[in-house]
């Protein structure tokens, strides 16, 4: 079906080559499949991971062959899962790691049409600069209110364009993009990873942070609790297990009527407080 | 409020919270007794369960002062 | 709590809280009246103004906070 | 409140609490013993379920009618 | 999550938390290490700070103790 | 917590807190010591204010679970 | 609290938490081990039903609220 192509374009050549040596220096590969990615957010990413992640875009096509070649374990069920425009990335850091690190690295994008938005769209007040003209329909529909001033449309109060969640037209979308208004929060996900003889799916490059972080904070709080009722004192619980004694000397004093220095008043209260529940029940009885 | 201080009183001593018993602890404290509150008083509680509600007292605890640290 | 619920009737009284007058009103209740205690109470209650520790109303207790994890 | 701890000291260890032991427990803190606190405080405890009582609300030392000084 | 406490163990220590490291005590708890369970573990802490994790337990005012009788 | 206990009254005494102290108020509950623990429960108070620390509101963490009973 | 992690890591894994147990943990995450720690750790758990205890409030400190008069 292919025609023989006589010369391997320059370019494909190169990236042939990358994908020959890469693999080599790091541990780990992994891919993102770019349907769902634009090109604009890989440069960010470029920077950010600048040393610790080589990102390579790359054709499907020219990877699996380059790839293939290799002898590396597993590298053929990576390979699998190249469709399309992808993007590879070549790291030595855990592939959970990178898959959290670009969680965090989310940047806005300007919507498309269909998109959901990400965020409440807010069209800030302001003179737009733009010309008056059928522009004003859209702004209208999009529920913003302009006025003319001087030659160009203003927007006289801050409006929502979109609630989060809710899907933007088309139109919408080429509206925003000239007010150059961000609606959608991109992130990259890997589709898989290569390490170590080891394929990981998404699933499994999928990790629960706040999970973690909730499971910190219950072990760090298991072991206070243990180690208060226990009576175990360290460096971090001692005022609290001062705070626990000594609240229950004063809990008993107060329970048997043992008058102290430090209870006295509350033991009064305490008594006062009984008679005034009891008689809070009586029906038919108020003290006088 | 001295019947209840003294209905609780017979109560923790385990004693039985009657007319006469209430009429006594009060009497020992050197007022004069108030027949009618008495009766009122030992009428009321027959419904009341007087373990629960000592417990359910509000108890004198500070309020939650911001963390120092 | 016996000897703190004599103590309050007293003071509802307005009679004086002395340990003859406690030992009274435990008496009365039936009980055999513990002399250690009622020492100890008279002592204790001697620096108290009993009317400002009643009024000093009880803090209800809040209740903890939903874990926000 | 010292006689307080003691008495927790002895029920943390699962020993009586009676008057001897109290005073033990204090002496060997180098304190002079107020054998009239420990008879009221033995006294006191008496009908006490320990491990109830001090599970109880944490109350406030902050006792705003009574000036400590 | 019972290598949560490895990895708590480890912070305490001022010791690197890496997938080894976490092994390593695993290990001598004399449990098999799961190493999946490691790694993810080790991975989660590019977004969590273990000192943040573990002050940020809510505080509330505690509720009284529930009467158990 | 018997340490804790021991700690606090000779504090409230005014005595020193140290091994020998604390180990003298255990052994006269009639327990024996364990001089490990009295060593750490030193070594902890050392840098504490132990007076600001009791009359400190105790206010409680709330639970990871529902406390069962 | 080290200690106190390599126990309940223990306790997770369903081992025994005895003194050789502890220090083999502690011992396994790169630090040395502090018998005397170890032992009244573990002469703190006897007795104790890990899975209540942790389950308990721990009580925090908040400053003393401020006295209202």
């Amino acid at each position: 079906m292919h025609q023989n192509r006589t010369k391997y374009p320059q370019k494909k050549a190169q990236m042939y080559q990358q994908l020959q040596e890469l693999p080599s220096k790091y541990k780990v590969i992994a891919l993102v499949r770019m349907e769902k990615v634009r090109s604009s957010q890989l440069l960010p990413l470029r920077k950010k991971f600048k040393g610790e992640v080589e990102i390579v875009s790359i054709k499907d096509k020219v990877a699996q062959k380059s790839l293939s070649t290799l002898k590396i374990p597993g590298i053929e069920k990576l390979a699998a899962n190249l469709v399309g425009q992808c993007v590879l990335m070549f790291t030595n850091m855990s592939p959970i790691k990178l898959n959290i690190l670009l969680g965090k690295n989310k940047i806005m994008m300007a919507a498309r049409g269909g998109d959901k938005a990400s965020i409440d769209v807010v069209i800030k007040a302001g003179n737009t600069g733009i010309t008056p003209g059928p522009i004003l329909t859209d702004f209208k529909e999009a529920g913003v209110s302009t006025k003319i001033d001087q030659g160009t449309v203003w927007i006289t109060k801050d409006s929502i364009a979109a609630k989060k969640g809710d899907t933007i037209s088309g139109k919408l979308a080429t509206l925003l993009s000239k007010l150059d208004v961000k609606a959608v929060e991109a992130g990259i996900v890997l589709n898989s990873a290569l390490e170590d003889k080891v394929i990981y799916n998404q699933e499994e490059l999928t990790v629960d942070v706040e999970q973690y972080r909730a499971a910190f904070a219950k072990a760090h709080q298991e072991a206070l609790s243990l180690s208060i009722a226990i009576g175990y004192v360290t460096k971090e619980n001692v005022n609290m297990i001062l705070a626990k004694a000594a609240q229950q000397a004063r809990s008993l004093a107060i329970e048997a009527g043992f008058l102290t220095d430090d209870t006295k008043d509350a033991t009064i209260q305490r008594a006062h407080g009984q008679a005034k529940s009891l008689s809070g029940k009586l029906k038919g009885y108020s003290p006088q | 409020m001295e019947y209840v201080y003294a209905a609780l009183l017979l109560h923790k001593q385990k004693k039985e919270i009657n007319e006469a018993n209430i009429a006594n602890v009060v009497k020992a404290s050197g007022a004069e007794v108030n027949e009618a509150q008495v009766k009122a008083l030992v009428a009321a509680l027959a419904d009341v369960n007087i373990e629960e509600a000592i417990k359910a007292a509000p108890v004198a605890v500070a309020a939650p002062a911001a963390p120092s640290g």
